[in-house]
């Protein structure tokens, strides 16, 4: 089973069914092959308009701190913030590679009051980083809806399994509720 | 004179010398008394270095810890046989610790030593993530064992306890986890609400049926964490809905859903919490729930409090504050009923008289990151 | 080079200089290989008698607790107690091994007033056990002089190097003052 | 229209339906900046899952972590080339985490993207201890380097760097620790007092010369905690007394030892203590120890003290007192010298302005067991 047959069962929904899903998802895997420079899959939206965090009064109108907790994108976040770890909030700490899938969350930025879809790509290849855990857990699901578990390592793909950071990857806004 | 009386005259000799009050010693390896029902084993994911997990042994009487095992690469736990003579532990292991070629196995321990005493590959596509207990089930009749894959394709590995072989993987497009059903039945639950029941013969050949939807994955979906109960497992949804499920027909049983948490409950937002938060004796057929008030998305947050209810009557009969909060929970099987919780982000296991409540022991500095209990089933 | 050699420079002088060092080594070395219910070597007395401890006050008279850093015997130990492990103050938890060389130290036993001579040995083949650390350092030397060398994983000869714990195995009296 | 094309259309119309203030990003991998004279790697044991040993690089002026190293098994530290392109470091690994097949290497890593590069296999004799500079050094002209065995025989691995093999096993009876003597030698302490000085030829062949004795072991022995400065190291005797053996010229020249302490500081117990316990600053002259009061045998001790002294008079300069108690320390090697400190048993790195002793940063929960410090140096 490859992972697009995974996604067309778990993930893009939202996406898949304005489109006949068996060729937006062989278009879209073709591209993703032949580009390495857009986002990482999966890009499913990850519940529709999402509830505030019960912390995130403290932040509204500034986007944060990528090496808090509370930065706006880490809303669904689970683990090693890269940010401490000698990357960005979208970037790997050197020697470690992004996971090419991963889960995905909805953040609203206060910087825009806008909801965004971002991607937990995790940083790969060095054992735990061991800085700034984080474990937000906004619209994690179980293990059997994978898409949207930020439980599972997802460092898959890779050359090495080995779990180093998490990052929150912005991959689009969510414009509409969808589950 | 032999050699052996030779030495024997000569070190007494070497060391009449050094005649002590106190005897001289010979460091030796510990013995393990006689199992326990009130021992338990939990899991440490290591998870600043998780390439080092291990499971730790304690009494839950004494409060020591009695062993150890070193189980790799984001352990989660291992399963024994029904009389508890093998230990079979699902490793991950690179073969320059976070990079290189995976090997993944299952170790084969006896529980008596805690020595290694043989090894299964299997094919290097274990799940890793935080643990669940339903990375890997082994069949009621010892047979058979299922671990659980995603590399993201979801499958499963059969292993065939008996001859120590790696016999086949059947991919379970759509379902995840496993739980044995009957002597010779798996059951997965899959994302769109139904469950799906593998069913093995005796050469390891595969039948899979897949059940009526149990659950509505939009609306409240069914967690990760569960309880077994005899052959039966509890699963509960994120609401706070108990699921029984009796799987010892090996088809899945849905009794009917009832929920944890009255409507003042969730009105002041008491909600279940943990990697861990559920837990039956099946002598008292009492549950076991780690308990917080917060919001929604607080489902990872540590338990407070420890609430029992009553399986038989589905009422819930007393509530245990804890000594500290918790994320895993764990009682014994037997009428004198120990409870052990932990907080996976506390080193340390705590001990209750489950009964009363009683806070029995703090076993410190045990672990990293305690995740997982599992029992020392007799 | 075997290990009878670099004991007989670094760590059996107090013995060996009473008697002719090659046929002493070599019969102690035959009579080790064919008996397993001796102590294990090396078997060099530590630096004759010893100095108290500042935190031996408060158990003098009492032989201790082996699950806690002062009990009489850890005196000059680095690592965990096997005692709080799954082991004693001398056999290893199940599961592990115990190291066959080791390094030594002299500690008074509160219970009868008398100066011991107490092997180390390390217990082998699992991760560190990470309970009741313990580092008292009584007669601790450099490196370079490795017989006295608390520093030192001693996991060296066992089927694992693999170090999980540390005891104190009693190995005779310290009857006199050697170095 | 071609392929690539194609896919930027199509991936724009599937995007303009969720076009947004915020850009879509794309995951990359961070690269490095120019190497800065004020960069410190640092040594995490992970004491207790010593498998999964790391190193992290930390920049001392902005105090942030800037990546790390998965180094095996009771890791010391690493050795670079003379122009910082090269990282070579000794690493253990084990088939099965804590057990199986021992495999010992050279990894090397690529300083600018710390990515593993390549291996050497290495006899698997690798000393594993608590972690001491002398564990391994590589030559002045970046061709050899040796790694200290004890098994307990005690020996070095000598591996040539330029061509990445290893060459050949040197048995060092009585001798430990290595230590890069000019361009193609080094220098090894033994037990006996006197120093053991290996020199190799173009092919690796070896020759060797023992020195007179430079210490009494029973009197004052000199410890295994020692600094470089240039060509020379600074060794230290239990009791504080300096020894700096030059050894530019491939056999060691002893300097009169000369004593940190005061009739009226031993009085007072002052003392040596910690893992790392001196470092030098070479354009300041300056050496940095960490001190602290109490008996015999607390030279483990963390200090809470940093004693500074000049090289040149051997006079004490002043006195830095920490912000923590610590283990480890290491200064940068240009003026505006930057100060490290570390304890072991604590997680986090303590970063002082070395000239006038403020404090400048705490890098938090960094490494578990924090050991030894190396520098970039450049």
């Amino acid at each position: 089973m490859s992972w697009f047959d995974y996604l067309s069962e778990q993930g893009v929904r939202g996406v898949a069914r304005h489109t006949a899903r068996r060729s937006f998802l062989s278009r879209l895997g073709a591209c993703l092959v032949g580009a390495a420079t857009i986002p990482a899959l999966p890009v499913a939206r990850a519940g529709g308009p999402r509830e505030p965090a019960p912390d995130e009064t403290g932040i509204a109108g500034n986007s944060g701190d990528p090496q808090t907790c509370n930065y706006w994108r880490y809303c669904s976040i689970d683990g090693f913030l890269c940010a401490c770890c000698g990357g960005t909030q979208n970037s790997c700490p050197p020697g470690t590679e992004p996971s090419p899938i991963t889960w995905i969350g909805t953040c609203r930025n206060p910087a825009d009051g806008k909801d965004y879809i971002i991607s937990y790509n995790d940083c790969c290849g060095k054992s735990g980083c061991g800085r700034c855990f984080c474990n937000s857990n906004e619209g994690d699901s179980p293990l059997h809806r994978p898409a949207l578990d930020n439980d599972i390592n997802w460092c898959l793909g890779t050359k090495s399994n080995a779990y180093h950071c998490s990052m929150g990857v912005v991959i689009g806004v969510a414009t509409e509720p969808l589950r | 004179m032999n050699n052996r009386i030779s030495c024997l005259v000569f070190l007494t000799l070497f060391y009449s010398a050094v005649a002590a009050e106190l005897a001289v010693e010979t460091p030796t390896t510990a013995s393990l008394a006689e199992a326990s029902p009130h021992w338990m084993w939990v899991s440490d994911l290591v998870f600043n270095a998780a390439e080092g997990g291990k499971a730790f042994l304690i009494d839950g009487d004494s409060g020591q810890m009695l062993g150890m095992l070193s189980t790799g690469f984001f352990f989660a736990s291992a399963l024994h046989d029904s009389d508890y003579q093998t230990i079979y532990s699902p490793e991950v292991y690179l073969s320059r610790g976070t990079r290189g070629e995976r090997t993944d196995i299952i170790a084969v321990y006896n529980p008596k030593t805690l020595e290694p005493i043989d090894e299964i590959i299997i094919p290097p596509k274990r799940l890793t993530s935080v643990p669940v207990v339903g990375h890997a089930a082994i069949s009621e009749d010892d047979r058979f064992i299922v671990v659980y894959n995603f590399t993201p394709a979801q499958s499963v590995s059969v292993i065939d306890a008996k001859n120590r072989m790696f016999i086949r993987e059947v991919e379970t497009p759509g379902c995840a986890e496993v739980f044995a059903a009957g002597p010779r039945a798996f059951n997965m639950i899959c994302g769109d609400g139904t469950m799906l029941t593998l069913r093995f013969d005796d050469a390891g050949d595969v039948t899979s049926v897949r059940s009526k939807k149990f659950f509505d994955p939009q609306v409240d979906i069914i967690d990760d964490k569960m309880a077994p109960y005899g052959t039966s497992w509890a699963f509960f949804t994120m609401s706070g809905m108990v699921q029984m499920v009796s799987m010892g027909d090996g088809i899945p049983v849905f009794a009917e859903p009832w929920s944890l948490f009255s409507a003042h409950d969730l009105a002041h937002e008491w909600k279940l919490g943990g990697y861990q938060y559920a837990t039956i004796c099946e002598s008292t057929a009492e549950l076991y729930v780690l308990v917080h008030q917060g919001g929604k998305y607080t489902h990872k947050q540590p338990g407070v409090d420890v609430w029992v209810y009553d399986l038989k009557t589905k009422v819930r009969k007393r509530k245990i504050p804890l000594s500290r909060a918790a994320t895993s929970i764990y009682v014994t099987q037997d009428e004198q009923t120990l409870m052990f919780t932990a907080d996976a982000e506390h080193s340390g296991v705590q001990v209750y008289d489950a009964s009363t409540g009683k806070h029995l022991h703090d076993v410190e500095d045990l672990a990293a990151n305690p995740m997982l209990f599992w029992p020392v089933r007799l």
